[in-house]
């Protein structure tokens, strides 16, 4: 009964009690969810027109961000001045280095694998993963590293909102992760719906035929959509390294997207972004109001067990499409 | 080449169903039995038994399980670590309960527990499907692991949040704990090791096996043979988790020697589910070979630039070796998708054929 | 074309009935009210054009598809809906259109794997694969090999179905079908895709299996001479509705049947 | 010999009883059915053939009645010959390729009145001509698929009919008795079986052979190459061949060793090497196909290997023969033979299924020497024997290490040959055949008044080694206008010899010059036109194109140059030649049942091609009615090129060097 109390009552008590704490944490939850949104905005992009499953998706954030933040030290090394410049300079270049990247894989991994059961390209994802932890500490070092946010211009500091008879700061940083976020959202959005390169990676999705009617080589899309996740994760790493600090263990990330992806869908954009919101608030709401009662950190698993339940009413996901078994 | 099969005539079923029905595999396997049961023990150094053969054998038993469920059934799973870890933690709370029963016993009925969590877990794997059911077991790992640290009991509400092996012993030799000797520990490995591998090999060859590997072929004419999906992989999910979680029990009490929630984590799964596709989906003779694979590269690769006498800096060692087995990984997933069984498998059949190509 | 068999001209009793069912996916009508019999030991032929919902009709005996209205009888026993798994203990047994084989497994573990719900020894023996198990094993490998004789695929036994070319794929999946002992075998155009020879044996085959078995057999097939020589009676699908039922030689005189296969070679 | 032989069980179901106590556990025959070798040993062979006899007494066969035996090489058919002999009747064994009319002709003749036969296609082809067949009582069948709808009035099935013999040896207290009663009422010299053989020309020949003329050859062969019953043979050739008889009935009877029927057709070369073959006994065209597989899979395989296998094929060419006949050779050699051995030769045998093999004889046919020497170099112990149905099986054979490619050995023990003034091979044996089934006029012809058989060939025995060499048939043997010496088999059996020839036949009696047609072998040509990538549709596509007649022209000059170094054949060297649009077909009556080409027949059907290569002219039409395998007519038709040839001058011969 005292149990039942506690996990039922309790936690929304607390919650009336005090909706600024709510209100706080429910912000915390958002935030975190923008960025898990971001994460899974890389695989579905990439699952999207290749059907492939890319586990590499959070080391690509950890590369980006780490080599953004090294070739800007390299670049200052040369005395580039000042600071924003070179800051800006080595975001381009950061760019590029995806761009290779997009088109070393689909030359060396993608295009020797076509046609190979998923698992497979899954698997390889993960030698990719390998490739870069190890190639990525070869050559910034395994330590951390601090994220070029001012240099970046990103805004610092917090605003205190007095509300609901209480405080509740959200940190600038944090706004400016959100909205771009939705910017890049949207854009991706524009590009899928209205753009004739976006319409064919849409095709791919359905069917390889379709996309090269519309006169685009499947290499050429597989570059396309790499590269593009390669810039989510750019971003992705700007606004995480920016929030905590740039290191290769954050790559774990990658795993807090799957149950972003389950929620919303692989195929689906909009999906991605819902579902990583909701896991961002779930999960939050969930340690600090429920943690306490079965010791904290239930972090770590709860976003699964969401999506897991989640699975069992509703396997295809919010916005994925119905799979009907064709016999 | 090698093989020369005139004169082989089965003259009953039983003959011709047996696991190894040419002589020359009969031979071949025996030979490597009393190599690893009677050279090895004699001439291997401490060092190679203890940080090589012994965690050889523990993940070649790991990736068996693994196998039953991703090779022969057709489920992706990433929780193996996690499986492993609740035969390790079973198996430290019963040696720990029962102090007086035998080690061995306990070890391998630790196996029964993680059984019944990963049936725990496959329960929704007849709604889903591949990688969605890979967020399943994912969600298995995660909790399991977080078990491991806020579970107090678990480890007996110890400080170090470590578990510790005490020493047991049969017939007045310690083959647990600090005191046993290596070899000693080598040898029980071996025998639970080889006895669980025999026991795959039956099940794969049998009616069981032709289940699991319906399901995983072609999951509708599976059901139109009058097969319960459901139950058939709950049962895949069963035995599979048996398999790891003994592999963690032996993990821990034969090899390690103590072990903390750390040791069965996210990156322990990916480990084995790297044996496994690398060794080949579907092949018991693949858990062995990927598991050496991917456990005596990094060795190898540590001990080469000595080898070479150059003298590369510890860490750039570790990157480098990163890089490596990522690339590797890559390389063989395009030679050879279906692991190093195939290419043994492509190489015995070209030795049975020889001289002809075919 | 073929001597009935007996024990079907003796008494037509009906293994399966088939009342008004009617089946659609998302507003899209795959079988509208169609109605039909299925007599013991007879060779009944399910034709129509492409889309005439025969694939689908087949789908809803053996439970992959549960009709919205309508009931299926089988063996006097009559139920609204039914698994797959089910209907295979009940000796519904079936091939598919594109061949369903385990592409991982050789012929003879597909067709054993087609006695699996002919063997009982449990997990215990099986772990063991002794004593009891291997004698089973042993049993039922015997039942498969006559199968295997039945079909002469002796040749390719032991190779992965997967390297086989279309016709003997087609081959050991009735033998699949046939491990199962059915009591009514559904065959999904079995000739498919098949050269002259190959028709002229699987039909062989298709016969002999009635004939020697006494199996029920219902067969879809788009070769009219084909359906002409083996069927004992014939129901005619358009778009989900029956248009006609009865004797292969009543049905080509049908007009209805003409006209819907207007344009389709006949 | 014979002597010993006397004291022994002079019949085949004596032998039966005898082995049933000697050899009691000991593996009679097998056969891989349902994917198992099912064995059953002597005794079990006694207690089938036993049931199987009272059986069909009990169907009404009586003694001196026909059992004509029909199918493949089958325990069942086998046991059929073995219980009509111990009752006294007399098995004939059909050639089951053969089609209704002939088969009708044979059961006719011998006036069968029981047929044993393997399956449905066999009762069907049976009762197609029933009416034609008066004595004819029963059918009775091995395998029951497909025949539950037939009227059963004249159809037993093998069990059943196995079975009504158990039931009368439970029954009938002397049962058993009177079957052994019935088996020892019988001696040597009755008839034990009716064999037909398809002569070259003319209706089939019913040889009649007694028990003593099999089972003496029998046992002489037997102490010859010192067999035993651990020997293993495959039975695939045909039941009424009088090798299969031979070697897969009487031999195993007499020696009490293991006769494997393989599973199918297709699956032959497989269980020859799940077996194991220790003696065996094949026409030339087996180890030319073996030896055609192994080069055209050699192509295939990698550089390397290619290179490996050439080397120590090589290697084998020249010290293998030796070895195998125990002469000295460098020690070297021996090493590079033992590698050899290892790497290729072993492996070899392995992939042929003659990895155990003591003794292998080729008969029937001249065997190319090419062939020969390959099978020998790889350590096989081949040999060549000289028979005939008429002399149940053997005139002459070779004694291990008195090896020639081009003679056929030395009289067999207790056969005497003689060549008579035309040329003709005459032998007088203990294996002499009892006669022409129903035809004294042509036994007459055959045998003379003092039991000497003209075995209708051409030979001369080689002054050197005192080998017998066979040119032709005797027959055959004709001269040009200007009385040069043709023998066509002669240089038909030269052109065989190159894997991409499969049939020749030549002709020039009483002509001016000496012609030839060839037929191309599709395995062979057809792997070497993928190599260079020529593109054929058909048969006769292939065999008309333009490389492909270079390709043999080739062939057919070598041939030309060796003849010119052959003595007597010098000037029948090859002026012209074409190349067939169709493969000669045993079917379409060119080619006899045992594959031999009817000169006479297909000089007939193609009188316009030989026309055409007499007249000069350098191209021919030609239209010919083929049967199709279910016996439909059809006409093919062709435009077929003729190759004018160079011949040499005569050289003074060169004595061949023996291997």
């Amino acid at each position: 009964m005292e149990i039942l109390y506690k996990i039922l009552i309790d936690p929304f008590v607390q919650m009336v009690a005090a909706p600024d704490l709510l209100a706080q944490v429910v912000w915390e939850g958002l935030v975190g969810g923008v960025l898990y949104a971001l994460i899974a905005l890389g695989f579905v992009l990439i699952f999207k027109a290749s059907g492939v499953f890319n586990f590499a998706q959070g080391i690509m954030v950890v590369f980006a961000a780490m080599t953004l933040v090294g070739v800007y030290e390299i670049l200052r090394g040369f005395g580039v001045y000042p600071t924003d410049l070179a800051a800006y300079l080595a975001l381009a270049l950061t760019f590029c280095v995806m761009l290779v990247l997009a088109v070393a894989v689909e030359r060396l991994v993608l295009r020797p694998l076509v046609n190979q059961p998923d698992i497979i390209l899954f698997m390889a994802t993960f030698g990719l993963t390998y490739f870069l932890i190890g190639f990525g500490e070869l050559l910034f070092g395994g330590n951390p590293k601090v994220m070029i946010a001012e240099q970046l211009h990103l805004p610092r500091g917090a605003i205190e909102l007095k509300i609901l008879g209480g405080f509740v700061s959200l940190q600038k940083v944090d706004i400016a992760a959100a909205v771009v976020a939705s910017i890049m959202v949207i854009m991706l959005a524009v590009f899928f719906q209205s753009t004739r390169i976006g319409r064919a990676l849409r095709a791919v999705a359905d069917s390889h035929k379709a996309a090269l009617s519309v006169g685009i080589s499947l290499e050429q899309i597989w570059v396309i959509v790499w590269f593009a996740a390669g810039v989510v994760a750019v971003i992705t790493g700007i606004m995480w390294g920016a929030r905590s600090q740039v290191e290769f263990s954050l790559q774990v990330i990658a795993l807090k997207a799957l149950p972003v992806l389950i929620l919303g869908g692989f195929t689906s954009i909009p999906g991605a972004v819902v579902g990583g919101v909701v896991i961002g608030v779930g999960e939050k709401l969930g340690e600090f109001y429920w943690g306490p009662l079965i010791g904290s950190g239930i972090e770590s698993w709860l976003a699964y067990v969401i999506a897991l339940l989640f699975l069992l009413f509703r396997p295809q996901g919010l916005f994925g499409e119905k799979i009907i078994e064709r016999v | 080449m090698l093989y020369r099969e005139c004169g082989q005539y089965k003259t009953s079923y039983e003959a011709d169903q047996a696991v190894f029905p040419i002589l020359q595999d009969r031979i071949g396997i025996a030979t490597i039995l009393v190599v690893a049961f009677i050279i090895l023990p004699l001439t291997a150094s401490n060092f190679v038994i203890s940080s090589v053969l012994i965690p050889l054998l523990v993940f070649s038993l790991a990736a068996i399980g693994l196998n039953i469920l991703t090779g022969y059934t057709g489920l992706i799973s990433l929780g193996t670590g996690g499986f492993m870890g609740v035969g390790a933690y079973a198996c430290y709370k019963l040696t720990t309960a029962w102090p007086d029963v035998n080690v061995v016993v306990l070890i391998v009925s630790s196996g029964v527990f993680s059984a019944a969590i990963g049936v725990l877990f496959g329960l929704p794997s007849l709604r889903i499907k591949g990688f969605y059911l890979a967020v399943a077991t994912l969600a298995a790992q995660f909790f399991l692991s977080w078990c491991f640290i806020r579970i107090a009991w678990l480890y007996n509400n110890n400080v170090s949040g470590a578990i510790e092996v005490p020493t047991r012993s049969m017939f007045g030799v310690a083959i647990t704990g600090p005191t046993a000797d290596p070899v000693t520990r080598y040898l029980v490995t071996l025998v639970i090791v080889v006895a669980m591998t025999w026991v795959a090999s039956n099940l794969i060859h049998g009616r069981i096996g032709r289940m699991w590997m319906a399901v995983r072929d072609m999951d509708i004419a599976a059901e139109l043979i009058g097969i319960e999906l459901y139950q058939t992989k709950l049962l895949a999910f069963a035995v599979s988790s048996f398999y790891c979680g003994v592999a963690g029990a032996l993990m821990v009490f034969l090899w390690l020697g103590a072990a903390e929630a750390d040791s069965f984590n996210i990156d322990q799964s990916f480990l084995v589910l790297f044996m496994v596709i690398i060794g080949g989906l579907g092949s018991l003779i693949g858990s062995f070979l990927g598991a050496a694979f991917i456990w005596g590269l990094p060795i190898m690769l540590r001990a080469a630039p000595a080898f070479f006498g150059l003298s590369i800096h510890a860490a750039t060692v570790e990157h480098l070796q990163f890089m490596i087995v990522g690339a590797l990984i890559i390389f063989f997933l395009i030679v050879e998708p279906h692991g190093l069984a195939r290419l043994w498998q492509i190489g015995k059949q070209k030795l049975r054929v020889w001289p002809f190509p075919y | 074309m073929r001597a009935p068999a007996p024990d079907q001209t003796a008494a037509s009793e009906v293994i399966l009935g088939v009342e008004n069912v009617t089946l659609s996916f998302g507003g899209v009508a795959a079988l509208r009210g169609v109605s039909f019999e299925i007599c013991k030991g007879e060779i009944r032929a399910i034709i129509g054009p492409n889309g005439a919902g025969k694939t689908s009709m087949l789908n809803v005996i053996n439970g992959f598809y549960q009709p919205q209205e309508g009931r299926i009888t089988y063996k006097g026993r009559t139920r609204h809906t039914m698994r797959p798994a089910a209907a295979a203990r009940g000796g519904i047994a079936r091939t598919f259109q594109n061949v369903a084989l385990f592409a991982g497994m050789t012929a003879l573990d597909n067709i054993m794997a087609g006695r699996t719900l002919k063997m009982r020894r449990g997990f215990f023996w099986q772990a063991l694969r002794h004593g009891p198990a291997l004698a089973e094993e042993v049993v039922h490998r015997r039942k498969v090999e006559e199968i295997i004789d039945f079909l002469e695929i002796e040749a390719i036994r032991k190779v992965a179905v997967g390297q086989l070319p279309y016709g003997l794929q087609k081959r050991v999946e009735l033998g699949r079908a046939l491990a199962m002992e059915p009591d009514l075998l559904l065959l999904d155009e079995p000739m498919a895709g098949m050269n002259l020879e190959e028709k002229e044996d699987m039909s062989r085959f298709i016969l002999d299996v009635n004939n020697h078995y006494g199996t029920t057999i219902a067969l879809i097939e788009h070769d009219m001479g084909v359906v002409m020589d083996l069927s004992d009676r014939v129901v005619v699908l358009d778009y989900g509705r029956k248009i006609a039922d009865g004797s292969p030689e009543e049905v080509k005189a049908d007009q209805k049947v003409i006209d819907a296969y207007l344009g389709v070679a006949y | 010999m014979t002597t010993v032989a006397s004291m022994q069980p002079d019949t085949i179901p004596k032998l039966l009883l005898h082995n049933a106590v000697r050899f009691p556990a000991r593996p009679a025959i097998r056969h891989k059915d349902l994917g198992i070798w099912q064995t059953w040993t002597w005794t079990d062979v006694h207690e089938e053939v036993r049931a199987l006899a009272l059986g069909l007494e009990a169907l009404g066969l009586r003694r001196g009645d026909k059992v004509a035996v029909i199918g493949a090489n089958r325990p069942r058919l086998y046991w059929a010959m073995c219980a009509a002999q111990a009752l006294g009747a007399v098995p004939v064994p059909v050639y089951a390729d053969s089609v209704a009319d002939e088969m009708a002709y044979v059961l006719d003749h011998a006036e069968v009145s029981i047929a044993v036969v393997q399956d449905q296609e066999q009762v069907d082809k049976v009762l197609s001509v029933a009416d034609r067949l008066k004595q004819l009582s029963y059918l009775v069948y091995d395998e029951p698929r497909g025949l539950r709808d037939y009227d059963q009035a004249r159809l037993k099935s093998f069990v059943d009919v196995q079975a009504s013999g158990r039931l009368r040896l439970a029954a009938e207290y002397d049962a058993s008795a009177s079957f052994e009663q019935s088996v020892a009422g019988q001696n040597g010299c009755d008839l034990a079986i009716v064999l037909y053989t398809s002569g070259t020309t003319g209706r089939p020949k019913g040889v009649m052979l007694s028990f003593d003329n099999v089972l003496i050859s029998a046992r002489n062969a037997i102490a010859f190459d010192q067999l035993d019953e651990n020997e293993e043979v495959i039975a695939y050739l045909p039941l009424a061949w009088v090798g299969d008889h031979i070697f897969s009935y009487a031999q195993s009877y007499a020696a009490g060793y293991c006769v494997n029927c393989p599973e199918t057709a297709e699956t032959v070369v497989e269980d020859r090497r799940e077996i194991g073959t220790t003696y065996a006994f094949a026409p030339p065209r087996i180890y030319e196909n073996l030896l055609t597989l192994t080069m055209v899979r050699m192509e295939d395989a990698g550089t390397i290997k290619r290179a490996m296998f050439g080397y120590f094929i090589g290697v084998a060419r020249r010290w293998g023969e030796k070895i195998l006949n125990r002469q000295r050779v460098p020690l070297t050699a021996r090493l590079l033979y033992g590698l050899g051995a290892l790497l290729v030769y072993a492996p070899l045998r392995n992939r042929f299924g003659l990895s155990r093999i003591r003794v292998a004889y080729t008969a029937g046919e001249a065997i190319g020497p090419e062939i020969f020497r390959f099978f020998r170099a790889l350590g096989i112990n081949l040999k060549q024997l000289y028979g005939q149905t008429e002399a149940s099986v053997y005139v002459t054979a070779q004694p291990d290490g008195e090896i020639h490619a081009d003679s056929v050995g030395k009289p067999s023990p207790d056969v005497e040959v003689k060549i008579a003034d035309n040329g003709e091979v005459m032998f007088h044996s203990p294996g002499v055949f009892l006669g022409y089934y129903k035809d004294p006029q042509r036994t007459a012809e055959t045998r003379t008044a003092d039991g000497w058989v003209r075995t209708g060939d051409a030979g001369f025995f080689d002054p050197v080694t005192g080998h017998l060499k066979i040119i032709d048939r005797a027959k055959d043997v004709g001269r040009l206008n200007d009385g040069t010496l043709v023998a066509p088999k002669y240089l038909e059996n030269r052109l065989k010899f190159y894997p991409n020839i499969k049939e020749a036949v030549a002709f020039g009696d009483r002509r001016d010059y000496v012609c030839v047609m060839l037929n191309i072998d599709p395995i062979a040509v057809g792997s070497w036109a993928e190599r260079n990538n020529i593109t054929f549709a058909s048969y006769a596509e292939l065999a008309a194109h333009p490389l492909v007649s270079d390709l043999l022209a080739r062939h057919v000059d070598e041939v030309n140059r060796s003849l010119a170094a052959d003595g007597p054949m010098a000037g029948a060297q090859i002026k012209r030649f074409l190349i067939l649009h169709k493969e000669l077909d045993a079917d379409d009556g060119e080619l006899t049942r045992t594959l031999k080409v009817r000169r006479g027949f297909i000089a007939e059907r193609y009188r316009v091609l030989v026309g055409a290569l007499y007249d000069g002219s350098s191209a021919a039409d030609v239209e010919t009615e083929v049967i199709f395998e279910d016996g439909r007519k059809g006409i093919v038709t062709a435009r077929l090129k003729i190759i004018d040839m160079t011949t040499y001058a005569a050289r003074q011969p060169v004595v061949e060097k023996a291997a």
